[in-house]
């Protein structure tokens, strides 16, 4: 069974002062297995980020069905999924990041992911532990631990992200454009990082602009123009 | 005579007229004392203007007798402290109870008590008038 | 009718509040009862205690039917006007009514409300004679530590009355009587055991 | 369902004003916003039903006047509700029993054993007269406790979580700022560990270093001790910040709900839009 | 033999009650009943609308007895009630139906039927009157035929006029709400106790019976700035009233067939007060209400605060406490007040005795719990 | 004009409805029943109260007992007790054993009561939550929720100022475990006499118009905090200088030639009781 499979999903918005509907993406169908990496190109406004937030239920599922192996539920549809069950698989199964840190004021970095274990219901010894094998992990500055986020570089912001989507060891990893505004260097320790997940059997889904970026690192590649898969892994060695 | 209006001439009128009334109904008639006059209460139930609802003012001391003729209750009421007058009212009472023929020969004396207390009402009313404001005096 | 309204009705009342304030203690006013002399559809004892209790200020309810003479005697001697099952202070419960009728009123009689749990019916109910030899134990306020009570109340009365009374203070306060003048009272706060001992 | 709630709200209706024939006939009723012209009947609740989970924070978020406050009071019961049914998830007695149906000591128990309340305003939910230890102790004593040492050791625990110097615990709440009054409500709404808390615009009025304190003391407490909470506000930034689901309501109707971050990200309904647009 | 109680209170009472009569004696002056009735006729009308008991000879009775201390006469006349059955239930009086002997508006300057003075102290001036202290009987004789003889030449009418009253006439304008006739039996606050929220009759009755005083500084309190109603007087009316009441068992109930037992002399007022109502249209709008006042006798100051106390007790909502119907209708009443004032003259040393104790241990200091 | 007194005063409609509110107060143990309070001959605040209730329940055969501040001498006393006696006739008392009936201000005599009797205690303000609470519509409501919360922050609102409770008269106590009820100012002393009494207790408020009552075998505890108990009003080390006797109330007296405190029983008829008892003692003693 695929960890992850989209049918024929669709979103549309509607703005109702301007009295429009957008289709924002259509007929998109993929699946992805245990611990493979698809990675979606396209350009921007192709509604790349629309079908990773439709995964995360950021944005309300229209058409379509995305099918889930969850451990816990067994195969879910995303799309139909109650709000409480997208909260628990928020909780243990399924991670966001973006590059954009989303977090509580005033909480230091270490706080931050202990709370990301302390909420899955782990004792506090464990997760102070954890907390700071993570953080090592990522290559986060162990100065850094125990201050307040909001002065990180986009780099170390996005390190801590993942450092907290990651703890939890989630199933389904969702990779929003987490390197859109990092330097060179940054985006080397990103791939590392994504390497080490892979290598760990996360299951992983990404957006990345650059496509030499993805290289070498997905399983597959879904195109957003063709609506196809463009790129998978031991298919293209054939071609 | 129906008694509201007989009680109103009695009790306002001269107080000889239902002493004699029931002095001739004493003489001729056993007159059995049920209640001698007692003293009691009534309670008076008023209705105010503003909501047009009912309330109680309080009560107004009354003495009460009872008085039987023929078997035949008569019953007097009277405010204040009256034990005579109460006695007197419920033989007169019984007597109009039980039909006694010198109930119509009282009708005419009834009439002209209620005259007079009428005449003296208006009398009365007439010198109070007195103590009106009159608004009239700027016509020229 | 013989008996005095002040001397009579006071010791009446004596003995019922002794056993209401000590529920299923029994209290006699066979004294008071002879010289009533009264006859009546009902217990003499059941006829004195509202004679005690009622007057023009309360209303009563008599369950059973074809008892006008009944209603129009206490009316009469009381001033209590009668009311039905849902509005009444008094409830008097005659021998010949039925355990399903004598339910359905005390499901609708009045229980009193949390602000004003006074404002409940209390039930004047004739039984069998009474007796403290076996039948429910009984324990609460007024009960040192128990006692037992014989009267003719069903299992399913209990079970009714102790639904009235479940949520205190709500509830009913009963009196019962017999033949024989006796009283004894079981008032909200008394618990029933629904064994009987013997 | 994978999950209980411990809270179920079915069907809740509040009206101020007796109706008429304009506003009553039929199921639809003839009203502009909450409001029947012809009577000045008032629905301010209509038709709420929802479900709290276990450990998680409902947000509901409406303008003044959608009814969410009402809901609030009407839950807690401050208000009488008209209609509805609301049933607790916990204590077995209380299991499929409507509880806008129990006696008044009843209500008065769940109060006491089940909820706690933080007011917009703390005049409401304070003695500001008496000490805020002892304020504290009132919530303890209501819950069943008898032990003055006990309430005292609580208090302390509480209004340190809180931030209130201890030296200052026997000082009446009058004396106090605005914010330290809500937090003094807040320790104590929670003292009798109530699994269903109540926060009606709490942040409302605070300075913003304030607010930033209360909400992150809101947010810890639920994380710790997993009590499951309602809270009321206007500002979609205190949604955005506490709530893992909010509902919207306008006119005193439900009219969305879902996810925070999906009702802030992908509004459906055009006044959530409006809400939300005007927020970002 | 043995220790005997000694009877120092028992001795200390009946000489207390000897040295009371003493002291109502030893100016060897006799005021008889008929002069308080005849003289006094403004005491009278305080005690029987004070104690809501109508009986001019009682309340003089009381007043004799009480040395003319209101509040100890109200007391004498409330106790007697207790002892009195209450044997009957007036019918309904209607106001209407007043035989009027004052009769004044401050509304109008004209009212139909006319203003009517009566005999008020309103336009007395108020300098002691000397000439009192040398009031002799033959010269008051004179007095009264001169002023017979002038009243001889009035003529009268055939009937006697019975007065409508202003607000119906405005009620015909709409400028009142006309309430339909409510005969909702009203609470007898002697008969039941008072509980809150009073009903409109529960507080009508605390109203007509409280203490002048009491009720005058209320409406005063109000009418000055504690409170919402600032009422213009409709109709001040005094007069007399008939009582009727039914046959106890007589099957017919027919109106004449009614006892009339006699009149009582009450005043009556309707205020008018300003307030803001919501027509059909949940419009605003401006309307008069009446707030309603009256009670035994001439006592037109008492009658007029009630009234005031009536509008602000229907509108609850103030903040004021004059509009708070506890705090109005459980203070006003005289033989509660006087009473609880009173019976801070009673020993209380074991009530001292044991705030002492509490003291003492509190000054000694120490938790209790602390061993 | 004629005037003749009702046995015990009142006449018998007044007598029914006070008889049934206190038969209700019974089946409510600790619960204000509202009355329609009459107008007595002796001022409200002056024991109207009790004398409602004694005087609805006395008969002929009845042996009365008065007591104001523990003493039948006081004068308040002697006045209920002459108006008792000249509308009923009934026997007075002052031992405490003989009185079928005891009417109290203040005091509950320090002989047990029994069965037998019944102990009527005059009410001045029988709202145990009128300082939490002013409006009575309110505090209705409070009892009706069983909401004490108040009551009990009063007290330790106390400890925390003073480090211990200081109440003095009118402890509030539980009945039934369910009402919150001022027993009357007597002092705390007294209040574990209500627990679980032989006697019946009445409790008057005339001017308030409410009877409330405690059956025998009756819960009342005075409220009391788990760690800071309920306390008496100590007079450790402290006796009666005519009697001898420790373990009673006593009266606090200034000694006019020392000015030394001197203690006295403050139930005289049990001090006389006791006074008699050590004579009689000494008197068959001396026969011997």
């Amino acid at each position: 069974m695929p960890m992850l499979e989209v049918v024929d999903f669709g979103k549309r918005f509607t703005i109702h002062h301007l009295n429009k509907t957008m289709h924002a993406v259509e007929h998109i169908d993929f699946s992805l297995g245990r611990g493979k990496f698809i990675g979606i190109v396209g350009k921007s406004g192709s509604g790349k980020s629309t079908i990773l937030k439709s995964i995360y239920r950021t944005y309300l599922p229209d058409t379509g069905q995305i099918f889930f192996n969850s451990e816990r539920f067994g195969s879910i549809d995303l799309c139909n999924a109650s709000e409480r069950e997208i909260l628990y698989l928020r909780k243990y199964e399924i991670g966001y990041v973006s590059q954009f840190l989303n977090v509580m004021p005033r909480t230091t970095s270490r706080q931050l992911v202990e709370k990301a274990l302390l909420e899955m219901g782990t004792t506090e010894k464990v997760a102070r532990m954890e907390a700071e094998q993570a953080l090592n992990h990522f290559e986060i500055d162990q100065k850094l631990w125990d201050t307040y986020p909001n002065t990180f570089s986009g780099g170390e912001k996005l390190r801590l992200n993942i450092a907290m989507a990651t703890v939890k060891k989630p199933r389904l990893l969702l990779l929003d454009e987490p390197t859109a505004s990092l330097d060179q260097q940054s985006k080397i320790k990103v791939r590392e990082i994504i390497e080490k997940l892979k290598a760990d059997g996360t299951t992983l889904v990404g957006i990345f602009h650059d496509i030499e970026f993805m290289e070498g690192l997905c399983d597959k590649v879904f195109d957003m123009k063709t609506r196809q898969l463009i790129w998978e892994a031991g298919i293209s060695n054939e071609s | 005579m129906k008694r509201r209006r007989r009680t109103e001439i009695l009790i306002q009128g001269d107080p000889l007229l239902a002493e004699n009334l029931a002095e001739s109904i004493i003489t001729t008639y056993e007159c059995q004392e049920i209640i001698p006059p007692q003293y009691g209460l009534t309670m008076v139930k008023m209705r105010e203007s503003a909501k047009n609802s009912l309330f109680y003012i309080g009560e107004v001391l009354v003495t009460e007798a009872k008085v039987e003729i023929k078997g035949n209750l008569g019953i007097g009421i009277v405010a204040g402290i009256q034990e005579e007058l109460a006695k007197y009212l419920a033989i007169i009472d019984a007597a109009y109870k039980a039909d006694l023929p010198e109930t119509v020969e009282w009708e005419p004396r009834l009439l002209e008590a209620e005259r007079n207390i009428t005449r003296e009402r208006a009398k009365k009313q007439a010198e109070l008038f007195e103590t009106k404001v009159d608004f009239q005096t700027m016509d020229v | 009718m013989a008996i005095d309204q002040v001397h009579d009705l006071q010791a009446v009342y004596r003995e019922l509040l002794h056993s209401m304030s000590r529920p299923g203690s029994i209290s006699f006013i066979q004294e008071t009862v002879e010289r009533a002399g009264h006859n009546l559809p009902c217990y003499d004892a059941t006829f004195i205690c509202a004679m005690t209790l009622l007057d023009a200020e309360v209303t009563f309810h008599i369950l059973s039917k074809n008892n006008q003479d009944l209603i129009e005697k206490i009316s009469e001697y009381t001033l209590a006007s009668y009311a039905p099952a849902s509005e009444a202070d008094f409830i008097i419960i005659l021998r010949e009514d039925t355990e399903a009728e004598i339910i359905d009123c005390m499901e609708q009689c009045k229980i009193g409300n949390l602000i004003d749990p006074q404002k409940s019916s209390t039930w004047i109910i004739e039984s069998t004679p009474l007796s403290n030899e076996r039948g429910r134990l009984l324990s609460g306020p007024g009960i040192k530590t128990t006692s037992t009570l014989k009267a003719s109340f069903t299992e399913a009365l209990w079970q009714t009355r102790n639904e009235c009374t479940k949520e205190y203070p709500l509830g009913i306060d009963m009196i019962f009587t017999d033949e024989k003048a006796q009283l004894v009272c079981v008032p909200r706060t008394t618990k029933i055991e629904m064994t009987e001992v013997d | 369902m994978y999950e209980e709630p411990i809270l179920r709200v079915r069907n809740l209706e509040k009206q101020f004003g007796d109706g008429c024939k304009h506003c009553m006939q039929g199921a639809i009723r003839n009203l502009e916003k909450n409001y029947c012209p012809a009577c000045g009947t008032v629905y301010a609740c209509q038709d709420i039903s929802f479900d709290l989970f276990p450990g998680e924070i409902l947000g509901i978020v409406g303008e003044s006047g959608s009814g969410k406050s009402t809901m609030m009071q009407c839950l807690y019961f401050d208000a009488d509700v008209t209609s509805g049914e609301v049933y607790i998830n916990g204590e077995p007695d209380l299991k499929d029993q409507n509880i806008f149906e129990l006696s008044r000591q009843q209500k008065r128990y769940i109060r006491n054993h089940q909820y706690g309340m933080v007011y917009q305003n703390p005049v409401h939910g304070l003695k500001m007269n008496f000490s805020s230890v002892g304020n504290i102790a009132e919530k303890l004593i209501e819950a069943g406790n008898r032990n003055v040492s006990e309430m005292e050791a609580t208090s302390k625990v509480l209004l340190e979580s809180v931030h209130i110097p201890l030296f200052r615990m026997k000082e009446e709440p009058r004396n106090f700022s605005g914010g330290m009054q809500q937090r003094v409500q807040i320790a104590k709404a929670l003292s009798n560990n109530p699994p269903i808390l109540f926060l009606d615009e709490v942040t409302t009025g605070l300075d913003l270093s304030v607010q930033a304190s209360v909400l992150d003391l809101i947010k810890r407490l639920q994380r710790e001790l997993g009590i499951s909470m309602i809270v009321v506000s206007h500002d979609l930034a205190v949604i955005r910040m506490l709530a893992d689901r909010t509902i919207v309501m306008l006119n005193g109707s439900i009219i969305e709900e879902g996810l925070t971050d999906q009702i802030l990200e992908d509004p459906q309904h055009a006044y959530t839009q409006q809400l939300v647009y005007s927020l970002l | 033999m043995g220790y005997v109680a000694v009877k120092g209170g028992t001795n200390a009472i009946e000489a207390s009650i000897k040295r009371l009569k003493y002291e109502r004696l030893k100016g060897e002056e006799i005021i008889e009943i008929n002069t308080i009735l005849s003289s006094m006729r403004s005491m009278v009308d305080q005690v029987m609308s004070e104690s809501s008991l109508y009986s001019p000879y009682l309340a003089a009775l009381a007043i004799k007895q009480a040395e003319g201390s209101m509040e100890e006469a109200v007391f004498l006349m409330r106790a007697h009630r207790s002892t009195l059955p209450r044997l009957y239930y007036s019918q309904t009086v209607e106001s209407e139906e007043m035989l009027v002997e004052r009769r004044i508006s401050a509304s109008f300057k004209d009212i139909p039927g006319g203003q009517l003075l009566g005999a008020t102290k309103d336009y007395t001036h108020r300098l002691l009157d000397f000439d009192l202290i040398e009031e002799n009987a033959e010269g008051n004789q004179q007095w009264l035929d001169d002023y017979l003889k002038e009243l001889e030449t009035i003529e009268a009418a055939e009937s006697v006029t019975y007065f409508p009253k202003v607000v119906d006439y405005l009620r015909e304008e709409g400028l009142f709400e006309n309430y339909e006739a409510d005969n909702t039996p009203p609470t007898d606050i002697t008969k039941q106790s008072l509980h809150f929220p009073a009903s409109r009759s529960a507080r009508l009755q605390v109203l007509t019976r409280g203490q002048t005083g009491a009720v005058t500084s209320l409406g005063y309190a109000s009418l000055r700035g504690y409170g919402q109603v600032h009422p213009t007087v409709g109709e001040v009316r005094v007069g007399s009233l008939p009582i009727y009441v039914s046959h106890p068992n007589e099957a017919e109930q027919n109106m004449e067939d009614e006892f009339y037992i006699g009149d009582i002399t009450i005043t009556e007022v309707e205020s008018f007060v300003p307030v803001t109502v919501k027509n059909e249209n949940n419009e605003q709008e401006l309307e008069f209400e009446i707030g309603y006042g009256v009670c035994y006798g001439q006592n037109e100051t008492k009658a007029i605060a009630m009234s005031i106390l009536d509008q602000c007790l229907e509108d609850p909502e103030s903040n004021f406490p004059t509009h708070d119907e506890e705090f109005v209708l459980l203070h006003i009443d005289s033989v509660e007040s006087t009473g609880f004032m009173s019976h801070l003259k009673l020993p209380h040393y074991v009530t001292f005795q044991s705030k002492l104790d509490s003291v003492r241990q509190v000054k000694k200091g120490g938790h209790i719990n602390e061993d | 004009m004629k005037t003749k007194t009702q046995f015990a005063f009142f006449d018998e409609g007044s007598k029914k409805e006070i008889r049934r509110a206190i038969l209700k107060a019974v089946c409510i143990p600790g619960y204000q029943v509202p009355f329609a309070s009459r107008e007595m001959p002796i001022a409200r605040g002056w024991g109207t109260g009790g004398l409602q209730i004694t005087l609805s329940i006395i008969g002929k055969s009845d042996v009365l007992k008065v007591i104001d501040q523990g003493a039948d001498e006081s004068v308040n006393a002697v006045s209920i007790k002459k108006l008792v006696h000249s509308t009923t006739g009934v026997e007075l008392v002052e031992r405490t054993q003989d009185a079928t009936i005891i009417q109290s201000r203040h005091r509950i005599p320090e002989v047990p009561l029994t069965k037998e009797q019944i102990l009527v205690l005059q009410v001045p303000e029988p709202e145990p939550l009128r300082k939490v609470e002013a409006r009575e519509f309110m505090t209705k409501i409070l009892h009706s929720e069983n909401d004490y919360s108040g009551a009990w922050l009063m007290l330790f609102e106390q400890i925390m100022k003073y480090g211990r409770t200081a109440t003095g008269a009118d402890h509030p106590v539980y009945v039934n475990n369910r009402y919150v009820m001022a027993p009357s100012p007597i002092p705390r002393f007294d209040n574990p006499k209500m627990h679980q009494s032989e006697a019946l207790i009445l409790l008057g408020a005339g001017r308030e118009k409410k009877i409330y009552a405690i059956p025998p075998f009756t819960d009342v505890e005075s409220l009391a905090f788990d760690d800071y108990p309920f306390t008496v009003e100590s007079f450790e080390g402290k006796h009666c200088h005519l009697c001898g006797a420790t373990d009673v109330f006593l009266d606090e007296l200034a000694d006019n030639q020392t000015g030394e405190s001197l203690f006295q029983c403050n139930d005289t008829s049990y001090c006389m009781d006791r006074l008699n008892a050590v004579e009689k003692v000494e008197v068959e003693g001396s026969y011997v």
